[in-house]
């Protein structure tokens, strides 16, 4: 699966983009960002306030409620600010 | 559809001259430029890159069109965001909307930009004299973006 | 204060231009253009000629300017109206808006088009295959700007 | 005191500007539409429906009963539609 991150999320996990084989008991994106912030201190950095999270499963946001393992790339980034 | 994210500038009369060509049925043009602020001061902005998440992005802005199209009597509609680096002064996005009526036109140029600050995946990232810093998103944006969800067009 | 009426035609992007300058302070600007409409058909118009009134077109385009100032923080604006002949597709009139806040900028615009359909002196004469008629004003027109006379400006 | 007229109304009337002497009975808008009424035809035509008359004195928007004798312009127009 392939794990996009942006803005300062990006930052603190210290890549862009990865490609991860998730474990099996990871169902949707909470357990996805707990597993993601026990790999190591800059995931555990980045994902240390969920709820500044957003979310695109397969370019389209989601909620941290939704289900992962159909996903071909998820990816995690603070609100948005364009415009 | 019309949607682009590029580096480069944009000029604002030839993209409205692009988008009208020579109809003689529209009426309406409004267009809605956001540009690069600096507060001077304490607040002083250097400069802004916007990074983005490309894929998404355009997939974004073209949902936003294809609600504002459904939402309004549009002729035609232009949503244009530069990404990159950006100075002071500088254009930052462009929404150009054509209708037969004004209220139309005006109506789905505030819509575009409302739901493009809350949905497209765009940051902005700083430059001040303290460093960088990324903007935070702001509630008033989220505000604006939900009163268009029980608004009814007209 | 910027108003102007003009016989001549207007280019959008040169009129911003010349109102941004080289600021630094604005973020947000809107554009409003309205053009001559040619629905073709039995509505089919060839041109149509507009008269004001020399004078006080003036002063009724400052007062309104004047007004939308008063309301909503702005940075610069300007209205400009042309009269004379003009054909389907032409530029009619133009108002333009900066603003630190791109609702006040919105805002601001879409007063100053529904006040100025109101209240300046322009009338307008379309020329169609069964001879010359004078436009009639249209209680929509009345309506639109009747909303912002209890408006709050945000 | 000059009067004018546009649009329609200076069709009717058959000119655009004159500049007449009022009679002292003649105190407001409506007063003055009612002599210029009986000037001639064209000016009867034009104001025969005096609702549909606006009235701009000094070149300012007024009302039927605003006051015409300190006027130096007065200006009669149907409904504007400009814009």
């Amino acid at each position: 699966m392939t794990l996009l991150y942006f803005a300062w999320v990006r930052e603190k996990v210290g890549t862009g983009s990865e490609t991860l084989e998730l474990p099996d008991d990871v169902k949707d994106v909470a357990g996805l960002i707990r597993w993601l912030s026990g790999r190591d201190e800059g995931y555990a950095a980045a994902f240390a306030q969920p709820e500044l999270i957003r979310v695109a499963v397969d370019q389209e946001h989601a909620s941290h409620d939704a289900a992962v393992t159909e996903a071909r790339e998820i990816a995690f980034f603070p609100p948005v600010t364009g415009g | 559809m019309a949607v682009r994210v590029q580096e480069e500038n944009f000029d604002i009369g030839a993209e409205i001259s692009a988008l009208r060509g020579d109809r003689t049925d529209i009426g309406a043009i409004v267009s809605f430029t956001g540009t690069v602020r600096d507060l001077g001061g304490t607040d002083h902005v250097a400069a802004m890159t916007l990074e983005h998440y490309p894929g998404m992005t355009e997939r974004a802005l073209a949902a936003l069109e294809s609600d504002a199209r459904s939402r309004w009597p549009l002729d035609d509609c232009l949503v244009l965001h530069r990404c990159g680096r950006l100075e002071p002064g500088e254009n930052i996005v462009l929404v150009v909307t054509l209708s037969a009526h004004r209220q139309a036109a005006f109506d789905a140029a505030a819509f575009l930009m409302d739901d493009l600050k809350t949905r497209a995946p765009f940051w902005k990232k700083e430059e001040t004299a303290d460093g960088t810093r990324w903007v935070e998103a702001r509630a008033s944006d989220d505000a604006a973006a939900a009163r268009w969800s029980d608004h009814q067009a007209k």
